[in-house]
């Protein structure tokens, strides 16, 4: 039997395989690497670069709950210009493809990392930009830019403008949306790409032994096992309306709530082309690579020797 | 890829010691590189995990493969659904072990006196450090403190590794009635110790920082801090740490900690169960803004 | 020490304690019973009846997840007529105080439901009726009543004039949309008398051996310990409004996740003054029993003599 | 509250039976209650399961408290996660137990002849159910299916519970090879038997109701839907079911089965692992409606 062609098309980059880590959930590479070859993995997504340094947000950041976790790290990180002399040269030398993770508190912030970015000696390791319009730790309040059209729209067309043509841009969006394919037909009506579904979702969890928040920022973002099936379900529903011609075709990475194999082909067959895995990989540092050795595996099991052809099989199916 | 083992351990064995467990894995890959200070996160919860996130626990002491395979023993208090996962294993039973990680306790060059003080299940990693700190000719005065004699660990073990063990409780119920920070002075005086090395709670690694400098020693304090992943890849464990630069960052406890040199650590941040940024923090005024 | 009073007030109608039944987790009363003596519970919710008899989905109709479920049940029930002529008069005889969840395809059919049931002998064990905007197995879509804040209304305007003035009228609502509080305002401002918070989030879990959906209706609800973090997040943005005075003072109900005392201490501290235990009485038949003995020792062990200084609590502790 | 006992039961016997365990609990409230056909729900997972819902099984055995601790025997066939944990439990653990549940196979008024029909571990509660039965004077012949010999349970048992066993096996290595519908006509023919009473998959279950349709013998089907909480509270485990008034409504099998009539089980409504509801069934209008 020959080996299963795991290559995947980011639209226009193709990718090895599907496997990818999750923004915020394998730091920058350096830590990772110590388990999994950052350059096995299909890309490599950092974790959410602004233009300035950022402390994050106080402690405790993090609580567990089941099967899941909430966190607020608030976006800590060594800001744009430390990340292009430091982080993305690393990732280049150690062979990654990276999908580098972007955001900013203002569409024009959005933008000037970008441009930052695109002028980086270490650029050609870039598979793509994902563009994180989703992350409930930024804002104070539970309202980010990916829960507006309009705001993710403009965040999505001055990035697209920064960046050379060729790079696959991706937006993140959030499940907390009344309507996920509304959001998603206005940033791919601007530029991106294609779209990363799902960020966190906004959670709270009470200390009951100091019956106060136990996170000091009081709101985090839910993720993990917990919350698979909503990612499953976002991606199900925007596939089903690039299917209906309701919008327009473009890949979708999944994420949420992967572990094993199996978990990544639920997200595959309901229709993504990618998989991330994020808060598996607390749970265990080898999850990426697991999940993408389980999912092979499940995808010659089943007798396919494309992976491309297992993409949104589900929808055949129903 | 060589300085840390991932491994499926083995329990061999799992015994109550007061109000803990002492858990002996087999995990020969970490037994062989680990340092005293150092820690492993342990999966807990089996094959389908309600609980995701790893436990760590100090390493108590490791006996390398040589004839017999190589193990890491661990003290666990059973406090939550992890722990008590964890002390109900029985013998033979298997989960999986990353370590060791973090950095290690640092060693003095010269054989300087010290002093190592432990509260509750913070003194299981001291008497391997103690060990090695003798074996370079260091001379070794211990304080245990605890609440309770119960949640006291390794009395006995002290007086094997130490030229003098102090215990202290917070009830009496045996040693000095009182803290740690209560005693330390004398025995640092006594000893005329260079390092104090500590482990235990925040408010004790604290106080341990203030009798050490008030003595002229340097304080090397291993942190406990909530951390979700152990390996440096999560920014949960931080905390603000001041750097050679004088820059105060909030580092990742878990790679460049445990251990801090406990007059690096901003105290100041801390209260009530939680831990703010300092204003002057790097990436501080970040967040200002949104 | 003096025994905890436990009760709690619903907007008129006082309850001995603070712990329920959820809408469609116990059937209604006659299976319960036989573990848990449906008088001893603070309320019992029915299971969601319509104007006329449902077969409900085909099945499957659910699918375990990671600390949760998946449901399509389809709101099977027998109609309003064999509701006030079998159920209700057996919950009534058993000394039940009954919170009635209704629904309808459209607002006048809701209307119509609460009309029956206002007319039924047995209407005096009706502590409420909880209003059931929010089921994800009603439409065969995602979108439902609770989606949009000004048909969330018109139901609650509908209902409230086909009920006695005196009935407490409880809208429940949905995590899936993108302000919460907007619902809840528009909600509170037709007549309702509080809030239950919250109902499934949408969700797919895909069958990696058939490469189909697991369901047979494909979408289903998703509940259990997994989305707690949303419901206590969704009750702490509506208190955290009423604290502020952006939406009038309403007494809320918690719902989502709940298993033990503590995981119904975490929705009271966020606001509510009552709790519904749902998917945990699938895994202990005696779950609502349980949360709430455990409920009423973390009280005590906290040093209250009245749950009703607890609700909220974590609002003044942040 | 007195028909249906819950119990933190311990596991007293383990052991493998060809492809499945066989679990012995100690359960003296539901051993004392049960009848040959119903089933229990089991917790498994633990203390913090991520795996929420109950797995249900049907007794195999019951032992009532004697001079001996009442127990129940299960059969267990480890297919995920649930029943990988029940499996993998040791003697001495305990997990929550509630039963008895469903209603039993119903027993004839008259000693007359039956067969009972077992495919894979459906045979379990058939032992029982013969012995019941010829402790009233019926006639009792046994056809036992499995895929494979290893998935055949109780074969041995069998010869000592009925008065002839036919065994039939997929791939022929052992018995006949061919489904239990390719011997049950004649079996029925030689015994003449009033009733069939058979457990086992739904495929079975079918050609078993149409076999004995046409030899004028009643089907009793213990059939096996898909449950979340076995007891009647989560309408998952419905199926179309034609009640006395000839009407079909959408039944939960936990309650009004899992025994039921062959012939009043909508076999039309299943396919390719699903269940529709039929467009005749009552409240299938309203489902059009939205
Ligand atoms: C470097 C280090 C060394 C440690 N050494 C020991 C030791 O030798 N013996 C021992 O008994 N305990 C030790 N701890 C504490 C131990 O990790 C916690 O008690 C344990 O994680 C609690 O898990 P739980 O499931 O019982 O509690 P839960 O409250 O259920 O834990 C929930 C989550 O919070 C995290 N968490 C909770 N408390 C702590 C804590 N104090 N520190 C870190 N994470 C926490 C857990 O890892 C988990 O992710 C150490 C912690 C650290 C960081
Ligand atoms: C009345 C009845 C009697 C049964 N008797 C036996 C028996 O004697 N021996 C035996 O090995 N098995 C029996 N089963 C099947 C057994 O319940 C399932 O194999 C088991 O629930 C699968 O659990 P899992 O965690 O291994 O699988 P998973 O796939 O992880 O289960 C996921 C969920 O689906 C449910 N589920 C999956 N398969 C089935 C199924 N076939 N029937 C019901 N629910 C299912 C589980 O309860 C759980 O809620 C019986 C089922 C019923 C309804
Ligand atoms: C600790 C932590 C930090 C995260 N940081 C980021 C981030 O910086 N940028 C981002 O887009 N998503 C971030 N996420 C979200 C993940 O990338 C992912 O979308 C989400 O966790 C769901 O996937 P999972 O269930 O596999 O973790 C973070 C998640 C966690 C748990
Ligand atoms: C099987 C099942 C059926 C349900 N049916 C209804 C229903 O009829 N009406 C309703 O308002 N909510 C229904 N719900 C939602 C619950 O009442 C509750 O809001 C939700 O499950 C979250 O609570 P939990 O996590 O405690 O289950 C149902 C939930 C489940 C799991
Ligand atoms: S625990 Fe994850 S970075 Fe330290
Ligand atoms: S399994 Fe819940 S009603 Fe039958």
């Amino acid at each position: 039997m020959a080996p299963v062609d795991l290559s995947t098309d980011l639209g226009g980059v193709v990718l090895p395989n599907p496997v990818m880590t999750a923004s915020g959930c394998a730091a920058n590479g350096r830590e990772l690497h110590r388990f999994v070859d950052v350059a096995s993995l299909g890309a490599f997504v950092t974790k959410t670069v602004m233009s300035q340094p950022r402390s994050g947000r106080p402690t405790p950041r993090m609580a567990e709950t089941p099967s899941g976790m909430l966190n607020s790290i608030g976006l800590q990180g060594p800001g744009i210009r430390a990340f292009c002399e430091e982080d993305l040269p690393w990732l280049r030398e150690h062979g990654a493809r990276v999908l580098v993770s972007i955001a900013g508190g203002t569409a024009g912030e959005f933008a000037d990392v970008a441009a930052h970015l695109a002028a980086s000696p270490a650029y050609d390791c870039v598979a793509g930009v994902e563009v994180n319009i989703s992350c409930p730790n930024v804002a104070n309040r539970g309202q980010v830019f990916a829960c507006n059209p309009e705001a993710s729209a403009k965040v999505l067309t001055l990035v697209r403008e920064r960046l050379p043509s060729g790079t696959p841009l991706f937006a993140k969006l959030s499940p907390d949306v009344t309507d996920i394919v509304e959001i998603a037909a206005s940033v791919l009506g601007s530029g991106a790409t294609g779209l990363t579904m799902i960020n966190t979702l906004l959670g709270v969890v009470i200390d009951t032994e100091r019956l106060r928040p136990q996170l000091a920022a009081v709101t985090g973002g839910l993720s993990g096992p917990a919350v698979r099936a909503v990612a499953v379900r976002a991606v199900w529903q925007v596939h089903a309306a690039m299917r209906a011609g309701t919008l327009p075709e473009a890949p979708i990475i999944g994420v949420g709530g992967v572990r094993t194999g199996a978990d990544a082909l639920e997200l595959v067959a309901a229709g993504a082309c990618a998989v991330q895995v994020g808060t598996a990989t607390f749970h265990d540092p080898t999850a990426p690579r697991l999940a993408l050795d389980g999912l092979a595996g499940l995808v010659a099991a089943h007798g396919f020797d494309r992976f491309a052809d297992v993409v949104g099989i589900a929808h055949e199916r129903t | 890829m060589s300085d840390v083992a991932q491994e499926c351990a083995e329990l061999v064995a799992s015994r109550r010691v007061g109000a803990y467990h002492h858990l002996t894995f087999v995990a020969p890959g970490i037994a062989k590189l680990a340092r005293p200070g150092q820690f492993v996160a342990v999966a807990v919860g089996g094959e389908e995990p309600a609980t995701l996130l790893r436990r760590c626990f100090s390493l108590h002491k490791v006996s390398p493969a040589g004839a017999h395979r190589g193990t890491v023993d661990l003290v666990v208090s059973a406090v939550g659904a992890g722990t008590r996962w964890l002390t109900a294993l029985r013998t033979h039973d298997r989960t999986d072990v990353v370590g060791p990680l973090g950095r290690p306790f640092p060693l003095p060059k010269e054989p300087v006196a010290t002093v190592l003080v432990g509260g509750g299940y913070g003194s299981a990693p001291l008497f391997w450090l103690a060990d090695t700190l003798r074996s370079r000719g260091c001379r070794v005065d211990m304080v245990l403190g605890a609440a309770t004699e119960e949640r006291l660990f390794g009395a006995v073990e002290a007086r094997r590794s130490a030229d003098s063990v102090v215990v202290t409780t917070d009830d009496g119920s045996v040693g000095h009635r009182g803290w740690v920070s209560d005693v330390l002075p004398a025995v640092i005086t006594h000893s005329r110790a260079a390092v104090v090395y500590a482990c235990g709670p925040m408010g004790m690694l604290r106080s341990v920082t203030e009798v050490a400098a008030e003595h002229g020693a340097v304080a090397q304090v291993a942190v406990e801090e909530s951390m979700a992943c152990g390996v440096g890849v999560c920014m949960t464990c931080v905390m603000p740490v001041r750097g050679n630069d004088g820059a105060t960052r909030m580092v990742r406890s878990c790679v460049e900690g445990p251990v801090f040199r406990g007059d690096r650590v901003r105290w100041d941040a801390f209260a009530d169960g939680r831990c703010l940024v300092p204003e002057d923090a790097v990436g501080a005024a970040a967040m200002r803004a949104h």
